[in-house]
């Protein structure tokens, strides 16, 4: 019997957190799988109906520590769509820089864990070190490098600081000079990284849309949608940026997710320097959010793992009835084993890091 | 073109035995007063069995201690250091600058200045107190024979490693395809490893690792073959002294040192260098343990010391990779300085050969380290496409093109 | 006598086989010796190992032994024929001197033909 | 209208105003006495309030005629009296978003599966079922995802109070230790 299960899992170094990919292999080929999630499910639907809508602005942070802000703005976009409010103009342009640079965070982590997965500890360590110039912003924006708890139902926490523009400019100078110089050469064009990409953990259009697979991961298989530009919320209606899609030969494979992420990078830094220049320099932020609210809302963003919904029920009470979560990356996972069937025990790492999982909004 | 440090081990070495038993005997005789049977033993020491027998012991130990102490630590805090700037940080500090004895430095515990030369150190000590760990549905005795295996046979490369014609063990006349045979050695061990743990990422780790090693053993024996057709002879001091010259060409004297890489042997060299990266399972071939897919590979059930062994035995791998390639190739300990002072009648070379045959040690392990933290790792099947697909016919090729040159002159 | 010079590479075999147990039976001075059951267990990523590992694997590993087999065979032979070369190029025969370059040339052919029939290396 | 009959051939990735109106004249046109409500709520957003037996027909349709080809969400809510499963269906041809409430009766938490139309409902349907206790009849492998297999409740049921009800989960009380 050449056939066994193989456990990855939880405590294994392709898991980029707590989760068990179990890989029935024949010799190198990988004939089943079988995700098995739950081991950081914390309850959040249930926790969040016990509290007001202000406060679980923080739960929403904790979602996902690498994109905090996306998440808790999504929560907070859909506690204004029910309570029918608007946030001003200046609160809405904060939060599109708030949410590039948090996306190019997010990116940059993912990037970073990538390459490790593929054996190259030096990614990890490139990655992190711009990384780091992100998170200075989003600190000097918000306060915090991580759980921001910046976007509030109504508006942002706090108006931009001095000078925000200048070193949000000078830091993406930076990190664009060495996209350009060292991420390129170390990832895109080494041979070696395309010989573990291409090709492997292929999917075609119609079984990733079926499977509900959103984001970059669907951009890689050539469709074009963004919900930024599909639905635009807050002001993305009016900035000009390109989706990244995959429209080259050999869509759907784990190089082409590469790719449309890593532009995605570069796109978020036009957004952010574009909506620098438009926004108002000055104006309200916030408004005052109703404390109780009745009936429901839901407001799916682009998260920069793919589409981020939330529904929110509100029964009248200063908290809500019910809470809906839809995590892309928990989508994503039921479709995998699609992903990796027929593929080699090696690839395994090569696919799963390309969807980048997060396991905190995965297990809610 | 320099003198070696160490002309001779062996005879440098029993002048030293011959005067260790000499004092011993003189006690030995002393003694032999009150006991005379002891006055036998004197005599049996003083025979020429015995000087020679623990002259090889301490020949032995000498090159065992200068491979695994002063180089094996070298080359871990060169790798270490190395990447560690690669990637923009600064990497292991504690070094004898950094203890908390000296007098500017009164802390508690070793700070973070030094240049980190202690490191290794403190992670050998570390590991020797951590608790060696054996899976219940472990092959025992297998599980413990296979690291003793690996280690021997990789340390077995250095038996006749020469570091200089002077410094080296034992002058076999088929030292190159002795170290070959203790390098292939390492995959049977690997094997065992991985079966007899009975862990699943250890079995295809240690496959992995057996299908890979032996796939890349083909081609390197091919290129040296190809290289016998201009050596004649598989002797590494023949072959460093064969490269030890000038190159002529067309009956002009060219200021190149005659390596055999600058000729027609530079697609064995490089057939051999892609085999040999594979050979100490570095990346991008470092397959049998990629640590993504398969936790640790074929190492994953070792544990405390047994796993420090076998973890420290790739840099000795790797040590004796560049020690085969330099010599086979690079002109092995020749160079170009020759300078001598004299301390009274000894003369002492300044740049003596083991300082050279170092330098292109270090600089070829440099270069595997570059080269292995700044690409991917390969995948399995793409590792065993380029062994048989690519290297064997290169290999193939660098044979008719040395024999097809010995031909033509 | 060749056979002499072998002396310290058997010496030095007898060291490097005690170097790692030496440091084996060392280390038992300074380590704990603990075992648990929840210790001993398989590593399985933390979860309770499931089926054997030892079991009749996939059948390409051997062919790897099997073609190692024969190249080593070849190998074998054409570093004798190396090592003669030497003296055969002085010798006047011609098939002598150029039946290595047959040999060679089937092997190369053969080679090349066996890996294009086996489109891809499976593991 | 017509344009919404075929797919479009290409999907653009741009929104296409006004389209709510004629999703929802779409969705009246075919299941006019079947819709209990249907409201273009706003833009881009059309809610319809269905009884779990027309679900598949309302999705079929959904799915096959007018384009709306992602399954976003399945959402289960606990109304005291009734459940609601309420589905996301979203038309990446022009960013109409159909929001699908199902109504279920208390006292018989069933309702069709949906994983024959899209692979997607599989696990937000394993999911609901885990945590508010929804039977989605015809799923293939309905199990808990998020809990332990031996969980004993669907917590997010609104009788499920947090601070009375807990069941502590350790590993050794499940390996039946102290």
């Amino acid at each position: 019997m050449p056939e066994f299960w193989i456990n990855m899992g939880p405590q294994h170094p392709m898991t980029h957190g707590l989760w068990n990919m179990k890989v029935k292999v024949d010799g190198e080929t990988i004939v089943d799988a079988k995700p098995e999630i739950g081991y950081l499910h914390r309850g959040y639907e249930k926790i969040m109906e016990v509290r007001e809508f202000q406060k679980n602005v923080v739960l929403t942070d904790r979602l996902c520590y690498v994109s905090s802000i996306t998440w808790s703005h999504a929560y907070c976009l859909a506690v204004e769509k029910m309570m029918g409010i608007e946030t001003p103009e200046r609160g809405q342009w904060i939060r599109v820089i708030s949410l590039e640079l948090q996306r190019i965070a997010s990116h940059l982590m993912w990037l970073a864990s990538y390459g490790p997965d593929l054996g190259l500890l030096t990614g990890l360590l490139w990655a992190l070190r711009e990384r780091e110039l992100f998170l200075d912003l989003i600190q000097l924006m918000s306060g915090a490098r991580m759980n921001q708890n910046f976007p509030r139902v109504g508006g942002v926490r706090n108006d931009l600081p001095e000078n925000f523009e200048a070193m949000c400019r000078r830091s993406i100078e930076h990190f664009l000079e060495k996209y350009e110089n060292e991420y390129q050469a170390i990832f895109q064009e080494s041979k070696v990284f395309r010989m573990r990409t291409e090709g492997v953990g292929k999917i075609t259009v119609e079984e990733a849309i079926n499977w509900g697979i959103t984001g970059p991961n669907l951009r890689a298989c050539g469709v074009d949608v963004d919900l930024r530009r599909l639905d635009p919320y807050e002001t993305y209606g009016e900035i000009d940026f390109e989706p990244q899609v995959w429209h080259d030969g050999g869509a759907g494979d784990s190089y082409a997710r590469f790719v449309c992420r890593f532009n995605e990078l570069r796109e978020s830094c036009q957004i952010v320097l574009q909506a620098l220049k438009k926004m108002p320099k000055t104006g309200p932020y916030r408004v005052k959010p109703p404390r109780r609210a009745e009936g429901e809302g839901y407001a799916k963003t682009e998260d920069s793992r793919g589409e981020a919904l939330f529904y929110v029920i509100g029964d009248g009470d200063d908290r809500p009835y019910r809470v809906k979560i839809r995590s892309p990356v928990f989508c994503t996972m039921a479709a995998t084993p699609t992903l990796l069937r027929g593929n080699k025990l090696a690839d395994v790492v090569s696919i799963l890091g390309s969807v980048d999982v997060c396991v905190g909004e995965m297990d809610k | 073109m320099s003198a070696p440090l160490v002309p001779d081990l062996f005879g440098l070495c029993k002048v030293l035995t011959a005067a260790i038993i000499w004092i011993v005997q003189q006690i030995i005789y002393a003694l032999a007063g009150p006991i005379p049977p002891l006055a036998g033993l004197g005599d049996f020491l003083g025979t020429d069995f015995v000087i020679t027998l623990v002259t090889w012991l301490i020949v032995v130990t000498v090159v065992v201690l200068w491979v695994t102490v002063i180089n094996l630590f070298t080359i871990m805090w060169v790798e270490r250091k190395l990447y560690s700037r690669l990637q923009d940080r600064y990497g292991i500090m504690i070094s004898v600058w950094s203890l908390p004895f000296w007098p500017f430095n009164r802390t508690r515990r070793p700070t973070h200045r030094g240049t980190g030369y202690l490191q290794n150190l403190a992670d050998g000590i570390k590991l020797i107190q951590k608790e060696n760990i054996t899976p219940r549905n472990a092959d025992s005795a297998m599980f413990h024979i296979s690291p003793v295996l690996i280690a021997s046979s990789t340390l077995m490369a250095f038996a006749v490693l020469p570091w200089s014609s002077g410094f080296y063990v034992a002058n076999l006349d088929l030292g190159i395809l002795f170290i070959l045979a203790a390098f292939s050695l390492a995959p049977l061990g690997i094997l065992i490893a991985g079966w007899s743990a009975n862990n699943k990422y250890t079995l295809v780790g240690g496959l992995r690792a057996a299908a890979m090693l032996l796939s890349y053993s083909i081609p390197a024996v091919l290129a040296v073959i190809a290289l016998v057709f201009f050596t004649g002879s598989l002797n590494p001091i023949v072959i460093v002294g064969q490269q030890d010259r000038p190159i002529v060409l067309a009956g002009t004297t060219l200021p190149i040192p005659a390596w055999y890489v600058f000729g027609p042997q530079f697609l064995g060299f490089l057939v051999f260098t892609v085999a040999m990266i594979a050979e100490m399972e570095r990346v991008p071939f470092d397959i049998p343990e990629a640590e993504a897919e398969l936790v640790e590979g074929w190492t994953t059930e070792y544990s405390g010391m047994r796993f420090g062994i076998v973890f420290a035995f790739k840099w000795l791998r790797m040590l004796a990779a560049s020690g085969l390639i330099s010599i086979l190739y690079l002109g092995g300990w020749s160079g170009p300085v020759f300078a001598t002072v004299f301390v009274g009648s000894i003369p002492i070379p300044i740049f003596p050969e083991e300082f050279w045959f170092v330098l292109r040690v270090y600089g070829l392990s440099a270069f595997f380290v570059v080269l292995s933290w700044s690409v991917p790792r390969v995948r399995i099947d793409q590792i065993l496409n380029i062994g048989w697909k690519r290297l064997i016919p290169y290999s193939l090729l660098a044979i008719l093109i040395a024999a097809g040159f010995r031909v033509l002159g | 006598m060749a056979l002499e010079s072998y002396v310290p590479v058997v010496i030095f075999a007898v060291v490097a086989l005690l170097f790692p147990l030496g440091t084996f039976f060392a280390t038992r001075l300074f380590r704990p010796d603990h075992p648990t059951p929840l210790k001993d267990l398989t590593y399985e990523c933390g979860e309770v190992p499931e089926g054997e590992a030892q079991i009749q694997f996939h059948f390409q590993y051997y062919m790897f032994a099997l073609i190692f087999v024969i190249f080593d065979v070849a190998a074998i032979f054409l570093l004798l024929w190396a090592f003669a070369w030497g003296g055969l190029l002085t010798s006047a025969s011609p098939v002598a001197k150029f039946s290595i370059f047959l040999f060679l040339g089937i092997m190369f052919v053969a080679t090349q033909y066996a890996l294009k029939k086996e489109e891809v290396i499976q593991i | 209208m017509s344009a919404l009959a075929k797919p479009l051939p290409h999907i653009t990735g741009r929104p296409v105003p006004g389209v709510e109106k004629e999703v929802l004249a779409g969705l009246k046109a075919a299941f006019a006495s079947k819709l209990k409500d249907a409201k273009a709520v706003r833009e881009r957003l059309v809610e319809i309030v269905i009884d779990r037996a027309d679900l598949i027909d309302v999705c079929t349709y959904l799915k096959n005629t007018l384009g709306f080809e992602h399954l976003s969400c399945i959402t289960a809510v606990d109304w005291k009296d009734h459940f609601e499963s309420i589905y996301h269906i979203e038309n990446y041809y022009n960013g109409c978003m159909v929001q699908v409430n199902a109504q279920i009766p208390y006292d018989d938490p069933k309702i069709a599966s949906l994983t024959g139309l899209w692979h997607a409902a599989d696990y937000h349907e394993r999911e609901a079922w885990d945590l508010m206790g929804v039977e989605y009849e015809g799923h293939p492998n309905l199990v808990r995802i998020l809990l332990p297999e031996d969980f004993k409740f669907h917590p997010l049921r609104k009788e499920f109070a947090q601070e009375v009800d807990r069941q502590y989960i350790s590993r050794r009380k499940l390996r039946g230790g102290k």
